[in-house]
């Protein structure tokens, strides 16, 4: 697999392309998780949102936590990247894939990542809501709970 | 007096109305380093803020130097 | 959603396509499992391999699946295609794909619907070996432990 | 006797040599017409085999009517 494990976007992500590079012929298993932007929130209904990113110390995280995956888990490949910038409803906010031998180790590893990605990845997001008002989430705004 | 460069992100990057600033301080920590620039800029409250140094996360009690890079890091919310 | 949350395939999975027919505004997660062929199985070089099924109880048992998820998760829309015939390596055997509000359920819910299909669905497997041999899986040749 | 379709897939369809046939069969239940069609085409001996009758599983007991349509279902293997 080439390039890093955890990156950054300012563009659309391509999953079928990020998911092509941890294809590997002795993996029979590949797990992905896609975060989307949701028309609502809160019972708010949320136009665009944008994602800001303290990118130096992100990377830096997001990289342990993928070693962190391939070590606890019996995986393959491991691989998030995380958008920035502008994003419409719709939009995939975050991807993860994981290659592996066997199911079980790729679920847990994909499960392991975005929920450590959402808890330790200095990245904000400010919703921009229909009424005109907008926040930062968890900053001005509450996070709907259980997060998505 | 060290002088300590200070970079925001989202909420506090938009309280302070810059998105970093160059702060010559008598604060001995990053705590009091950020006392002092609540009090300045009117931070609002947040639950379990972080603080980090030259790109590594730090606690409140660490120590500045001179020349240190701070970022004060509100409640992420990624994905 | 549009067609059926069970299907058969003869040809390759259009995988970007089937997570389309998924996405929903209202959902923040959409978990994906690609299950692939391997290029080796019990320490046996594997070259194709090719699945029959008995599609008429396939279908309607994995319908009875996607059912069953749908009704024990909190999930919007789930969907499983699996393919039958020859196949070659690093080919997409099967496919799950689950959005939902939120991305526990999502990951649940996927993978109870793979563990599902491949203990419940009538479909079996012929491995043809690189030493010209060939068996089917769990019927004259064991299948490696813990399945993939 | 009652006439009954049998449809073979696998490692079954290849040892029965065909995919399908139709049998006239004294065979009151589905797992004495499997006892009858393993030794005419020497079926190998399969862990948790099973059976659908009219494309619905059914168990071993189930007693064979005229025209029913039975499966026996390997080990399956799918994924």
């Amino acid at each position: 697999m080439d390039g890093p494990g955890f990156s950054f976007s300012r563009s659309a992500l391509d999953v079928p392309d990020l998911a092509r590079a941890l294809a590997d012929p002795a993996c029979g298993a590949l797990v992905g998780f896609e975060g989307r932007v949701r028309d609502h929130n809160e019972g708010r209904h949320v136009e665009r949102l944008e994602y800001e990113g303290y990118e130096e110390l992100g990377l830096k995280e997001g990289a342990r936590i993928i070693a962190e995956a391939l070590e606890r888990f019996d995986i393959a490949h491991a691989r998030c990247v995380h958008r920035l910038g502008l994003l419409a409803l719709g939009d995939i906010a975050v991807w993860v894939g994981v290659s592996a031998h066997h199911r079980g180790e790729a679920f847990a590893a994909c499960r392991y990542i975005i929920d450590e990605v959402k808890d330790r990845v200095p990245i904000w997001k400010k919703e921009h809501y229909a009424d005109g008002d907008s926040g930062w989430i968890n900053c001005e705004v509450r996070s709907e709970a259980p997060p998505p | 007096m060290a002088r300590i460069r200070v970079e925001y992100f989202a909420v506090l990057r938009e309280r302070a109305g810059r998105a970093s600033e160059q702060v010559d301080t008598a604060a001995a920590t990053t705590g009091e380093l950020f006392r002092e620039l609540e009090a300045r800029h009117g931070f609002p409250r947040l639950p379990s803020l972080k603080v980090a140094v030259n790109a590594e996360f730090a606690d409140w009690n660490r120590r500045l130097v001179d020349g240190d890079c701070v970022v004060f890091i509100p409640p992420v919310a990624g994905g």
